[in-house]
């Protein structure tokens, strides 16, 4: 369903220094209807930016980005973003990825209020079904960001996530910065939504054995490369 | 360690070139022809055409814009501002005969104000929130607040006037010094505090910091080794870049005291209407702003272990 | 950085904060004398020779000025210029300084490189250098009036703006929040204009506040100079500045617009202050 | 060794009191390592800081601290001072707990010069053996911390730590932000310091299943559980320590219901009463700790 065919991404520092970063190095990567890939690696190896370069929120230098057989690569502007109601994702920081100004209500509607895909009360629909899918209660709606704990949150994060439906998710070290009984919740939460609403995961962690529960298939990236 | 002092030369050169356009073009926004202001602020007398023709010859001005803007930054460059409107002398000459009385009253305002603001940091940030503390920060605000050709007037009414001890104006003796030095000291002062307060606070909310009274040390080494060494840091090319203020930083107090130097010099001629030397006052404030800002980020790389070998 | 945003909490802090409470008391009283200049103090502007440099007294609080003008409603009067003027200042140079930040820290790239260089250029001249020089050039060029102050000042002042609002909107363009949008299929003028800004406003409005001090501080040395606001215009400098030859016989003339300078700017810069200190505290430290 | 009895540690904050310790009793013995484990906002890191007496100024402390008979809460700060580096070391996080402007070989004698009178060379010299030891490589002793990574200032913490021989040693979150090759590392680094009495504080499971002797665990300022470690692992007796360990990916990642509670205003009668599935009436009541041959749990169903 979305492939990314020969990646090469090289990050440059400043002009007069001349260092140079090379995250992905020529990576052939494919994930299907349905399935959860893990990409497990040590911080550096540049798995983030592999995920990123698939919803193209980091244009590669080399390679493509074919997803549903559209190559997102050549794309530009306004159909690059019709596309990405149809990709998400899930952030490592809870605490850094909802506006701290915003509340959790208008944080989750937002995406249907930027495609403009339903009036107010649809709206409201949508949001109070949504939270009750990831397990928050009504009362977390009109609470700020900072008012919520990392488990909850990250909660609300997996809502907004959802709300256009999307085919495909990257979730990036989504519980890396959570406590491991919140870790077991959320994760049991996202591979629930992946049976009920049939998405397909790439699912980037540290941790191979959390991994091993997770993914169909699991692949291992070290220095820019996927080497298993 | 070379490659990092080649890198920030080449850093500064865009900088220097944008000093240098500024500086040029100050004197080029006047909707007229300058050869009529330069006529008048020479003679003082309506300008007749011929005298026009005879300035614009004279200095070049029927020349492409991009053509003087060389020729000026040429001579620039080598310390040739040109000559005065108003004086039969060179820039440059102007600007030295000054610069002694600048250098005296900024230096030693300098390391008074050091030598207090060290202190009073310091003690301020260590006693957080107790008395001490509180009475340095209503001091340093009250510096920041108070204007200085205010301060100056009235140190020299109490002073001068009332008790008759200390000279109002003049330049010479340490007597001609002392209230200058006291009412630029004040301001100069109160900045520096703050910095101090709040780079050694920064300093000892650090992780190392509780490593280093994990380890038993004495208060006073935790302080001074290893949170105060962190603070210099920054406390140190704070203090450098003062030293831009050399030329023309105590243009306030200059005036007040009728101190003869450069702050008072660029006044002067901004009523004169001399503007080469106000040209070459902008241009030498901004360079040397630059060039202490380079000295002191190489001297980093020399103290600071993450930049000398980061590179 | 971490700031509380629930404006509840964030309103009774400020009030809260004594340094916010008593600058803006300051403030506050200032302004008011400013506005009822009309109402509480004489004509400013009325010369009488026979009154001349006569020390305070209940007729003239303040005394009287080399010109026998009544100094109280001078003063008073003179916070109207003050405040106008750095307040149109202000306003002027953050709607330049924060546009061109924010453009410059959000799009990065060339457009970053070329507006950093411009911000270091004006960062390397003294501001006062350039103003007396911009100042003296523009009386020269375009005649003396008011603009002149305030364009001077603009074009030394807005950098610190520009400054300011290119580091946050870096830092902020870092955020998960600000990527997430992006996945979700956002404009970066949409961005921009929901997300970036309002998170920026707050340490601009601390920036803002410390700043209507600097400017108070610039008109007021520039006035003192004589290439200020120009008389008969009260304006504290310029009052200030025509004191100084009086300063032996007639000090109140020196001595109540210097007040008012100190007071103003000490206001402003405690109400910053205490801001910063609201805006910066953690919801929760321990 | 150290015996900790109802120790509380309260914070005053903006929002109201924090009671991040709230009745703590533990007990480290000689040559054991004691490993206290918990989720953030349990309590456990400070529990470790009081002992030290490094607590932030907002923070109220009573109880008894004994260690080697003495109360630590009722010493002076310069008894205090000199028990801190020379009695108990304390090994913190490796992120940035070390001073960036000095050398690492210095920053590790430091201790000796002040507690043992050691002068700078000899203090060096000792450092140099240490290092070696704990396979750091002696030509590194004049480097900076920032070259060092994670792996090598958690070693480098290690050397500063046990360089005056103390009796005991804390160590905070010795694995935290380290990557799992890393993490194997630290294991094998605490392995060689052995002999020592240690507490660890960790929320790393399978650090502290290959390290500990006993274990404690922490839930919202309390001790629920303390086991040597073999039975911990095999059997947890309380709801809680249970929980945690099925919420291991390898023990089937199953999850604790509900949320933790705020330490502001914690249930009142057993904490972990609302997410625990043997929950009944009488753990409105507070719990008290039972022994069970050698362990203690807080829970009724061990009455």
């Amino acid at each position: 369903m979305i492939e990314g065919v020969g990646l090469r991404k090289i990050f440059k520092s400043g002009i007069f220094s001349g260092k140079t970063i090379i995250a992905v190095d020529g990576v052939n990567i494919k994930i299907e209807e349905e399935e959860t890939v893990a990409l497990v690696g040590e911080s550096g190896s540049g798995k983030s930016t592999l995920g990123r370069i698939l919803l193209m929120l980091i244009r590669p230098d080399e390679g493509r980005v074919i997803f549903d057989g559209i190559d997102l690569t050549k794309l530009r502007g306004r159909e690059l973003r019709k596309i990405r109601m149809k990709m998400q994702l899930i952030p490592q920081h809870p605490d850094e990825a909802l506006d701290p100004r915003w509340r959790i209500y208008d944080s989750i509607a937002e995406p249907l209020r930027i495609h403009k895909l339903c009036n107010r009360s649809e709206e409201e629909d949508k949001v109070l079904e949504l939270i009750r899918a990831v397990g928050l209660k009504e009362e977390h709606l009109s609470r700020y960001p900072y008012e919520l704990s990392g488990g909850e949150l990250q909660r609300a994060v997996i809502a907004r996530a959802l709300t256009l439906n999307p085919k495909f998710i990257v979730c990036d070290e989504p519980t890396s910065m959570l406590d491991l009984s919140t870790q077991a919740s959320i994760v049991r939460l996202l591979m629930d939504l992946q049976r009920k609403l049939g998405m397909s995961y790439l699912f980037i962690t540290h941790d191979l054995e959390l991994a091993r529960v997770v993914a169909d298939r699991i692949l291992i990236m070290k220095d820019g490369r996927l080497v298993g | 360690m070379l490659r990092y002092i080649a890198r920030r030369l080449l850093q500064i050169v865009p900088t220097l070139l944008g000093i240098s356009i500024i500086s040029f073009s100050l004197l080029y926004i006047f909707p007229g022809d300058p050869a009529e202001f330069i006529v008048e602020a020479r003679y003082a007398v309506e300008p007749t055409q011929e005298m026009v023709k005879k300035i614009r010859m004279e200095m070049g001005l029927d020349r492409p814009m991009l053509v003087q803007y060389l020729d000026w930054l040429s001579k620039a460059v080598r310390g040739d501002f040109g000559k005065s409107w108003t004086e039969d002398k060179p820039v440059m000459d102007l600007i030295l005969e000054r610069l002694p009385a600048s250098a005296q009253l900024f230096f030693t305002t300098f390391a008074i104000s050091i030598a207090f603001a060290m202190l009073l940091g310091i003690i301020s940030a260590i006693y957080k929130d107790r008395a001490v503390d509180h009475f340095c920060r209503i001091f340093s605000l009250l510096g920041i607040s108070i204007p200085s050709f205010w301060l100056g007037l009235i140190l020299i009414w109490i002073f001068s006037v009332q008790l008759r001890l200390l000279p109002a104006f003049g330049y010479g003796g340490i007597e001609h010094l002392i209230l200058p030095v006291l009412t630029w000291s004040f301001s100069f002062m109160a900045i520096k505090t703050r910095f101090v307060r709040s780079c050694l606070l920064e300093a000892l909310s650090q992780d190392y910091v509780i490593t280093a009274r994990a380890k038993g040390l004495p208060e006073r080494i935790v302080v001074l080794r290893h949170a105060l060494r962190n603070a210099l840091i920054p406390i140190i090319t704070y203090f450098s870049l003062s030293i831009s203020h050399l030329i023309v930083g105590s243009i306030m107090v200059e005036v007040v005291f009728s101190w003869p130097g450069l702050g008072s010099l660029l006044v002067e001629s901004v009523f004169k209407r001399d503007f080469p030397v106000v040209q070459a006052l902008v241009f030498i404030s901004g360079v040397l702003f630059v060039i202490v800002n380079l000295v002191v980020d190489i001297l980093y790389a020399v103290i600071d272990p993450r930049i000398r070998y980061g590179d | 950085m971490e700031f509380a945003f629930a404006s509840e909490v964030f309103r009774s802090r400020i009030f809260k904060n004594n340094l916010c409470t008593i600058g803006f008391g300051i403030i506050l009283f200032i302004a008011m004398l400013g506005l009822l200049a009309p109402v509480i103090a004489d004509d400013p502007y009325k010369t009488n020779l026979a009154e001349r440099l006569k020390p305070p007294s209940l007729e003239h609080p303040f005394g009287t000025d080399q010109l026998g003008r009544d100094l109280f409603s001078r003063v008073v009067h003179g916070a109207r210029t003050s405040l106008f003027v750095a307040m149109t200042i202000s306003l002027i140079s953050m709607a330049i300084g924060c546009l061109i930040g924010a453009v410059s820290g959000y799009f990065g790239g060339i457009i970053d490189d070329i507006i950093g260089r411009i911000i270091d250029v004006f960062l390397a001249i003294p501001e006062l250098v350039f103003n007396i020089a911009l100042v003296g050039i523009f009386c020269v060029a375009y005649g003396v009036s008011t603009w002149n102050v305030i364009l001077a000042v603009v074009i030394t002042n807005w950098v610190s703006y520009a400054r300011i609002t290119r580091g946050i909107v870096l830092s902020l363009k870092e955020k998960e929040f600000v990527l997430c949008a992006k996945a979700i299929g956002a404009r970066d003028s949409y961005i921009l204009l929901r997300h970036v800004i309002p998170n920026a406003i707050g340490p601009i409005i601390v920036l803002a506040t410390l700043n209507m001090g600097n400017v108070i501080m610039t008109i007021a040395s520039l006035g003192f100079l004589g290439l200020g606001i120009q008389p008969p215009t009260p304006e504290w400098g310029q009052i200030l500045n025509s004191g100084k030859n009086y300063i032996t016989t007639a000090p109140w003339i020196t001595f109540f617009p210097g007040l008012f300078i100190a007071l103003s700017v000490l206001g402003f810069n405690l109400l910053g202050e205490g801001l910063r200190d609201v805006l910066e505290k953690r919801t929760l430290e321990y | 060794m150290l015996k900790i009895e109802n120790l509380k540690v309260y914070f005053k904050t903006d929002l109201g009191i924090v009671k991040a310790v709230d009745g703590v009793d533990l007990e480290v013995h000689k040559g054991e390592r004691f490993t206290l484990i918990g989720e953030s906002g349990s309590g456990k890191s400070v529990l470790a800081i009081s002992i030290l007496r490094l607590l932030p100024k907002n923070a109220e402390i009573s109880g008894k601290i004994v260690f080697n008979g003495k109360n630590l809460l009722e010493l002076s700060e310069e008894e205090m001072r000199r028990i801190r580096g020379r009695k108990i070391a304390w090994i913190p996080q490796s992120q940035s707990s070390l001073n960036p402007v000095l050398t690492v070989g210095f920053q590790s004698a430091e201790p000796m010069i002040e507690h043992l009178g050691f002068d700078k060379k000899s203090a060096f010299a000792k450092v140099l053996r240490i290092f070696d030891f704990l396979g750091i490589g002696r030509n590194r002793a004049k480097d900076y911390p920032h070259q060092f990574s994670g792996g090598m200032r958690q070693r480098v913490l290690v050397a500063m730590g046990i360089s005056t021989s103390p009796e005991l040693i804390i160590a905070d979150e010795p694995t935290k932000g380290l990557d799992a090759s890393k993490r194997a590392q630290v294991v094998g680094l605490f392995r060689r310091i052995e002999d020592r009495t240690m507490l660890i504080i960790t929320h790393d499971l399978n650090f502290a299943e290959k390290l500990a002797d006993r274990i404690a665990v922490m839930y919202c300022g309390k001790i629920v559980e303390v086991s040597p470690a073999k039975e911990f692992f095999n059997e947890p007796l309380h709801p809680y320590s249970k929980g945690l360990l099925d919420s291991l990916p390898s023990r089937g990642l199953k999850p604790i219901r509900g949320f933790q509670p705020s330490m502001m205003n914690p249930p009142s009668g057993c904490r972990f009463r609302e997410r625990c599935e043997f929950a009944s009436e009488r753990c409105r009541r507070e719990p008290p700790l039972f022994n069970l041959n050698g362990r203690s749990v807080r829970c009724w169903l061990h009455d």
